[in-house]
């Protein structure tokens, strides 16, 4: 049993404080009036992820490992932490309108919440395969029970039963992988597994079971088909938190295993090419069936599988710790991290009581009724498009780059026609919105809620300052992947 | 004039109308037209001083490939991966700055009368200052990525300044038409800059330059011609040429101004920059120059075919756009990048002037645009006549004014082009501008003489009514009168004893090939500006007596005997006038022109992107079915997923 | 009897057994057994990998890990019973059937 | 060997005596009142007369899953038990924190009313 030092606390405390946090809410929200709003969860809430917040930041600079080498405070994991304390940040405050709205303003949700907030801190910074496991599980369970929390809607409940069953069943073939992978080395600490000659069997078919349990987490065809009714059917603010941050939490994971367990040159030979093919088929699948959808949300979760595979093209043509892929890769899901949020932090303001805003046609005339709400969203789904200025672009750029310079063009000329296509989506609702006639009702007599136009506006002023200076942080994903040793 | 304090300024000529922008977009309706209107102009004419400081401090320099510079600072710099941004005012980019802010300008004034009663007065002001501010991006900007930045923006405004008026479902799919064509020619583009990326390492033009100057074996011709070809693909998307003009007429759907402003002036004329601005880099495939060339002439004549039955007056205008970017580019296959640039500078202005003339007119009879239903509009109109006289002058080739002269350049450098290659086909494209020449010329006194001359046919109430313009609309419509009339002596001809100072002021910028041994005779070129002058005038008279002396015949008629009176008068006139044309000219062309109108736009253009997006949209369909909503089928995917992971880690590797 | 390559056969067989039954059951139920199933087959690899890595052929520390993550895998496996049998629960309030052929509100 | 297979006998002994005195006590103290529910089948709360085919009431999963969680928690309680003395102090307050995290659990879902029969 090794001391609990300084070291060990210091780097838990990212995970610490959201955990806290949702225990607090646990005890706090039973003193609370029930018909009130419950402002001081939200309060709650917001501190404990300023704390992780602060907590990720204090720690950044050199790798710290702790906990018998379980986890590891580096900027690699870091830099993900900041995309995921963020976004649950965001959501908590788009969440002290859109939770009383759709009626689970209670401390299960904002609880649940810091939960999946702690598991995804923990996944980024997991450094074995135990600790990924648990910190997969920890951020899942959480995320399912949020999926369904709006219990008296069907489509809810049925989006989190599929999410739930089908995430059970990844789990199954990711756990199988780390024992082969337990198996073949002994070991499931990532940079131990690294030692061991990759070309042994039971090691591969271990790697070929894990790329099934993150694959499915990060939504890479053919592991993708829970996405778009997931996110369809779960809350828009749950679905916005769930794209922005499983996925981050997810690559963080997936990109920290690949480039330490298996970032030799052998074991990456083996797996690019299978990368190669998720990569382009959730591009292609994604694009194309993302062009058929009417539903906004069902639209985004396609466009979502589409982005995992322009993320994954960077990992393909990572060139291992010392090339730009990998960092192309950080910055890209950070840059779509943010870029996914906003769409759902828009729907979220522009919900009902019990009811989403859901249906690209009643985008229709939205510029009028709501010019903010329409400039935010169209500047998000700019960005997710990847035009310039914005920080989609930038992240495409670098990704495309990293996969061309490596010599994989093919790869790089699927991402640019997926890209192409993609636009004629994306530019649908931005029509919509400013060419169109209002269709649906819009409901003016609400107060405005500020909270949630302060989440849109930060989500907003990030992705255009990532677009036109991203230089600090594409030198912040170099650092992080340079530093991974 | 201090060289770094202007270039230091240079960034505000992007800047200044941006801020228009940001103001004018954000306030929104909180500030009156008034305020919103001296905002959106002082953007571009504080842009157009700068540029005019740095076209003066670039005159000091001694040496003519001097330009001024300024660092946006390392843009993206991180490792290896270097990307600078900086604007770069030389030569080239000095004319175009110039041209862009100038030209921006004067519609930018002419639109505070234009749009005065329209509702989305500040938004249309804001989405003018926008696409400026990108224009001038892509004009600055000292790299291909940069250039794409502007490139992109200039598509993304048009799309927005398009679909301006969006409650008509019809104007706001013309806007998306524009977008998704562009898009098509962009594809091109970026793989161009991929590829000159992967091969040179670089994206800076003059990184690139020098590259390419001292790269050992050069560059592959292979590798050239692709790049070159697909850089010229997104010119054809930007600057309508053919396969991809389709979407310019249907852009004639927003406001007049609009058109004059991104569809004559500055947007379709990227694509001629951007060849010209990488004209060393154009010079080293050949083959690529001669597809250029072809193209532009055959753009330049079938879409001034187009032009001769075009009843809508924007469309006629619209038309004569493409045919005259494809003489652009016919100038820039030749290798005569100046002659092309400087037809693109002329351009500018007469097309400027002949849309917002065409604005005035449309403005006076409340939104008329057929030209069936104008006519004897020149003594209503004195100004706007007199403007829409001198801009078609000008575009049909007359001298002295401006038109003459550039495209007289631009035949002359084709048969320099013949003489230095000796490939035949030259003289074919020589040809094939010369005829465009007289379709130019016909179409141009058609449009003048329907509008202008004859009697009205349209509903006289609003012709009674109909006068010229407001001054804000009539100072900009002088203005340009001037230039049609003058920017063509800036290249007085050599023929002439002139110096064609436009022509050598960017002879460092662009690349030049090796001229010929041996001169074209004097002869030559007599020959070849008493053709093109020919053409003009006889296409004009051509014009004239069909559309202005024939029907006066008939009229005396109606003179002789006065008693049939005036009822007689005006359905003699419209029937025979009509018949006559019908049957001999119209009919005829008609058919041809709707032939070929059906070959290019319904079975190639159409067919080939519709036929694209229809097959995509039918994947997508059935991409849908796959999610059938059942999980178990879900779960198999999965497992089929990973089973085929399986085999190839424990089968393949 | 208990040598590595059995248990590890066994194991695999468990483990398709459970894949199995998520895809061809019609119960959701019998679904979040199998699942659990699955689970329980990995338990047993551990536990076989630990069991040989806890022997002389390998640094003993080793075969610790194994046995943790099966503890570990049981109270995981324990909590997704609990949220599966919670979502179960709601699903079945509204539509009363737990066939999965009946999620069909969301698709394509 | 047979030494080692002492405390488990004793262990065993101890539980029979455990429950053998508990069911006395009860039988000893407990009030007896003779109904006709008394002496029907045992069928786990449920009446067991009626069509088999009924559900059960759906409290009866969320017993289970709270039995469930507090099962496994003895799954961590067991190894700590083990090598309580290696692990010292500072075992003892990762035990106890994280005993802490379920009882923060249950008493919220005890304060939601979860736990009230009706």
């Amino acid at each position: 049993m090794p001391d609990i030092g300084s070291a060990e606390l210091r780097v838990l405390l990212p995970v610490l404080a959201p955990l806290l946090g949702a225990l607090a809410v646990l005890l706090t929200d039973p003193y609370l009036d029930k018909g009130r709003p419950k402002l001081p969860l939200v309060y709650i809430a917001l501190g404990s992820l300023m704390a992780a917040w602060a907590a990720l930041g204090f720690l950044w600079g050199d790798r710290v490992v702790a906990w018998s080498g379980a986890l590891a405070a580096d900027r690699f994991g870091l830099y993900l932490g900041f995309a995921i304390a963020t976004a649950a940040g965001l959501t908590v405050l788009s969440s002290a309108g859109y939770a009383r709205k759709m009626g689970v303003d209670c401390g299960e949700y904002y609880s649940l919440l810091l939960l999946a907030t702690a598991g995804m801190l923990l996944l980024a910074m997991a450094n074995d395969l135990l600790m990924v496991f648990l910190g997969i599980e920890t951020m899942s369970i959480a995320v399912y029970c949020l999926a369904g929390i709006t219990r008296e809607r069907p489509r809810s409940v049925e989006a989190a039963m599929k999410y739930f069953l089908l995430g059970a069943f990844a789990t199954g073939f990711l756990l199988y992988g780390i024992a082969l992978i337990y198996g073949a080395t002994g070991e499931v600490r990532l940079e131990r597994i690294a030692h061991h000659a990759a070309n042994r069997p039971l090691l591969l078919a271990g790697l070929g079971f894990l790329l099934v349990g993150f694959g499915f987490k990060v939504g890479a065809v053919p592991f993708h088909m829970w996405a778009p009714d997931a996110y369809e059917g779960a809350p828009a603010a749950v679905t916005g938190f769930m794209a922005a941050g499983v996925k981050a939490a997810g690559f963080a994971a997936f990109l920290r295993v690949l480039l330490t367990a298996f970032g030799g040159e052998a074991a990456a030979a083996a797996w690019a090419p299978a990368l190669w093919m998720l990569a382009a088929l959730s591009m292609i699948v994604g694009t194309l069936s993302a062009l058929a959808q009417t539903n906004l949300k069902r639209m985004l979760a396609w466009s979502s599988v589409a982005h995992t595979g322009y993320a994954l093209v960077g990992v393909v043509g990572g060139g291992g710790v010392a090339g730009n892929g990998s960092a192309a890769v950080l910055f890209y899901v950070l840059t779509y991290s943010v870029m996914t949020l906003g769409p759902f932090l828009v729907i979220a303001l522009l919900s009902r009581a019990g009811e989403e805003f859901e249906q690209i046609d009643d985008l229709a005339g939205l510029a009028r009724r709501r010019p903010v709400a329409a400039a935010a969203l169209s500047l998000f789904l700019l960005s997710l498009a990847g035009i310039p200025p914005t920080a989609g672009f930038m992240g495409k750029l670098f990704v495309f780059r990293a996969a061309i310079d490596s010599g994989w063009l093919g790869l790089g000329v699927i991402g640019i026609l997926a890209t192409l296509v993609s636009v004629y989506y994306y530019l649908r609702p931005i029509v919509l919105m400013y060419m169109r006639e209002p269709r649906a009702e819009f409901n003016a007599s609400e107060p405005t809620d500020w909270a949630s136009h302060f989440a849109i506006g930060v989500a907003a002023l990030a992705l255009l300052l990532l677009g036109v200076l991203p230089s600090d942080a594409i030198a912040a994903s170099l650092e992080s992947v340079r530093g991974l040793w | 004039m201090d060289l770094t304090s202007v270039a230091s300024a240079l960034p505000w000529i992007p800047l200044l109308p941006f801020l228009g922008f940001l103001i004018n977009g954000c306030c929104g309706t909180r500030i009156s037209r008034r305020a919103a209107g001296w905002i959106a102009c002082l953007g571009p004419l504080g842009a157009f001083l700068i540029a005019y400081l740095g076209l003066l401090a670039l005159a000091q320099e001694q040496s003519p490939r001097a330009f001024l510079e300024c660092s946006l600072g390392d843009w993206i710099s991180v490792g290896d991966l270097v990307v600078r941004a900086g604007l770069r005012l030389d030569r080239l980019s000095v004319v175009m700055a110039l041209v862009v802010t100038g030209v921006g300008s004067l519609i930018h004034v002419y639109s505070v009368g234009y749009m005065s009663h329209d509702k989305g007065f500040t938004r249309y002001f804001a989405y003018l200052n926008l696409f400026l501010s990108m224009m001038c991006i892509l004009v600055l900007a000292d790299n291909l990525v940069l250039m794409f930045v502007g490139w992109e923006g200039v598509g993304l405004c048009s799309y927005l300044l398009i679909g301006f008026w969006y409650e008509d479902p019809a104007k706001a799919s013309a806007g998306k038409k524009a977008f998704i064509v562009n898009r098509i020619g962009d594809f091109g583009f970026i793989l161009g800059i991929f590829l000159i990326f992967v091969t040179c390492g670089t994206v800076d033009f003059a990184e690139l330059f020098r590259w390419l100057a001292s790269a050992r074996e050069g560059l592959p011709a292979g590798v050239a011609f692709a790049a070159t070809m697909l850089l010229f693909l997104g010119a054809t998307g930007k600057s309508a040429q053919i396969p991809l003009y389709v979407w310019l007429p249907d852009a004639m759907a927003g406001p007049t101004p609009v058109s004059a402003l991104i569809h004559a002036a500055t947007m379709v004329t990227a694509g001629v920059y951007m060849v010209a601005r990488l004209s060393f880099l154009f010079v080293l495939a050949p083959t690529t120059l001669l597809v250029i060339a072809a193209v532009g002439g055959l753009t330049a004549l079938v879409a001034g075919f187009y032009a001769l039955t075009q009843n809508d007056i924007k469309k006629v205008l619209a038309y004569s756009t493409i045919s005259q970017l494809g003489y652009m580019f016919l100038g820039a296959g030749a290798a005569a990048f100046g002659a092309s640039i400087f037809h693109l500078f002329t351009h500018a202005f007469f097309k400027a002037l002949l849309f917002l003339g065409a604005g005035a007119v449309i403005h006076a009879l409340h939104d008329e645009q057929d030209l069936r239903r104008m006519g004897g509009l020149g003594k209503k109109l004195p100004l706007t006549c007199a403007a829409m006289v001198v801009g078609s002058l000008a575009l049909a080739g007359i001298p002295p004014f401006a038109g003459f002269f550039s495209k007289d350049l631009i035949l002359l450098s084709l048969l320099e082009a013949a003489h230095r290659t000796g490939q035949p086909v030259w003289y074919l494209l020589w040809a094939m501008g010369l005829v465009g020449a007289l379709l130019t010329a016909f179409y141009s006194m058609r449009l003048i003489a329907m509008a202008f001359l004859g009697a009205p046919r349209g509903d006289a109430e609003a012709h009674e009514a109909a006068e010229d313009p407001p001054v804000s609309m009539g100072a900009p419509l002088i203005a340009l009168i001037f230039c049609s009339a003058l920017v063509g002596l800036f290249s007085w001809p050599k023929l002439f004893g002139g110096f064609e100072r436009f022509i050598h002021y960017l002879d460092w910028v662009t690349a030049q090939v090796p001229a010929a041994p041996g001169e074209l005779g004097h002869g030559v070129e007599w020959l070849n500006l008493c053709a093109s002058v020919g053409m003009g005038v006889a296409g004009m008279a051509a014009a004239y007596f069909l559309y202005v002396v024939a029907p006066a015949r008939p009229r005396e008629l109606v003179r002789a005997s006065p008693a049939l009176g005036r009822l007689y008068e005006l359905s003699l006139n419209k029937l025979y006038v009509d018949e006559y044309y019908d049957r001999w000219i119209v009919k005829p062309l008609q058919a041809a022109a709707n032939y070929a109108w059906e070959i290019f736009d319904v079975l190639i253009v159409d067919g080939f992107v519709n036929g694209v997006a229809a097959w995509v949209l039918d994947l997508a369909a059935s991409a849908r079915k796959l999610q059938t909503g059942v999980v178990s089928y879900y779960a198999i995917s999965l497992l089929l997923g990973g089973i085929a992971l399986l085999g190839y880690f424990v089968l393949w590797v | 009897m208990f040598t590595l390559t059995n248990c590890l056969v066994l194991s695999a067989l468990i483990f398709a057994v459970g894949a199995y039954g998520v895809i061809a059951r019609r119960n959701i139920l019998i679904m979040l057994m199998s699942v659990e199933l699955m689970l329980n087959a990995v338990n047993l690899s551990f536990i076989a990998f630990a069991r040989y890595y806890g022997s002389a052929l390998a640094p003993a520390s080793s075969g610790t890990t194994g046995q943790v993550f099966v503890l570990m895998t049981m109270v995981v496996a324990a909590a997704e019973v609990a949220v599966g049998l919670a979502i179960l629960i709601a699903l079945f309030r509204g539509r009363h059937s737990v066939d999965p052929g009946d999620l069909d509100l969301l698709k394509g | 060997m047979v030494p080692s297979f002492w405390p488990i006998l004793a262990y065993a002994g101890f539980l029979v005596g455990l429950g053998g005195a508990i069911l006395l006590i009860s039988h000893l103290l407990g009030p007896r009142r003779h109904q006709r529910a008394k002496h029907d089948t045992y069928e786990c709360g449920v009446a067991p007369v009626g069509t088999a085919r009924e559900r059960f009431p759906v409290r009866f999963y969320l017993v289970a899953i709270l039995f469930v969680l507090f099962d496994i928690e003895t799954v961590f309680l067991v190894p700590w038990a083990v090598t309580y003395r290696r692990l010292g102090v500072p075992g003892l307050i990762e035990m106890f924190s994280f005993i802490a995290v379920l009882g923060i659990g249950l008493y919220y879902v005890w304060r939601r009313g979860a736990l009230e029969w009706d």
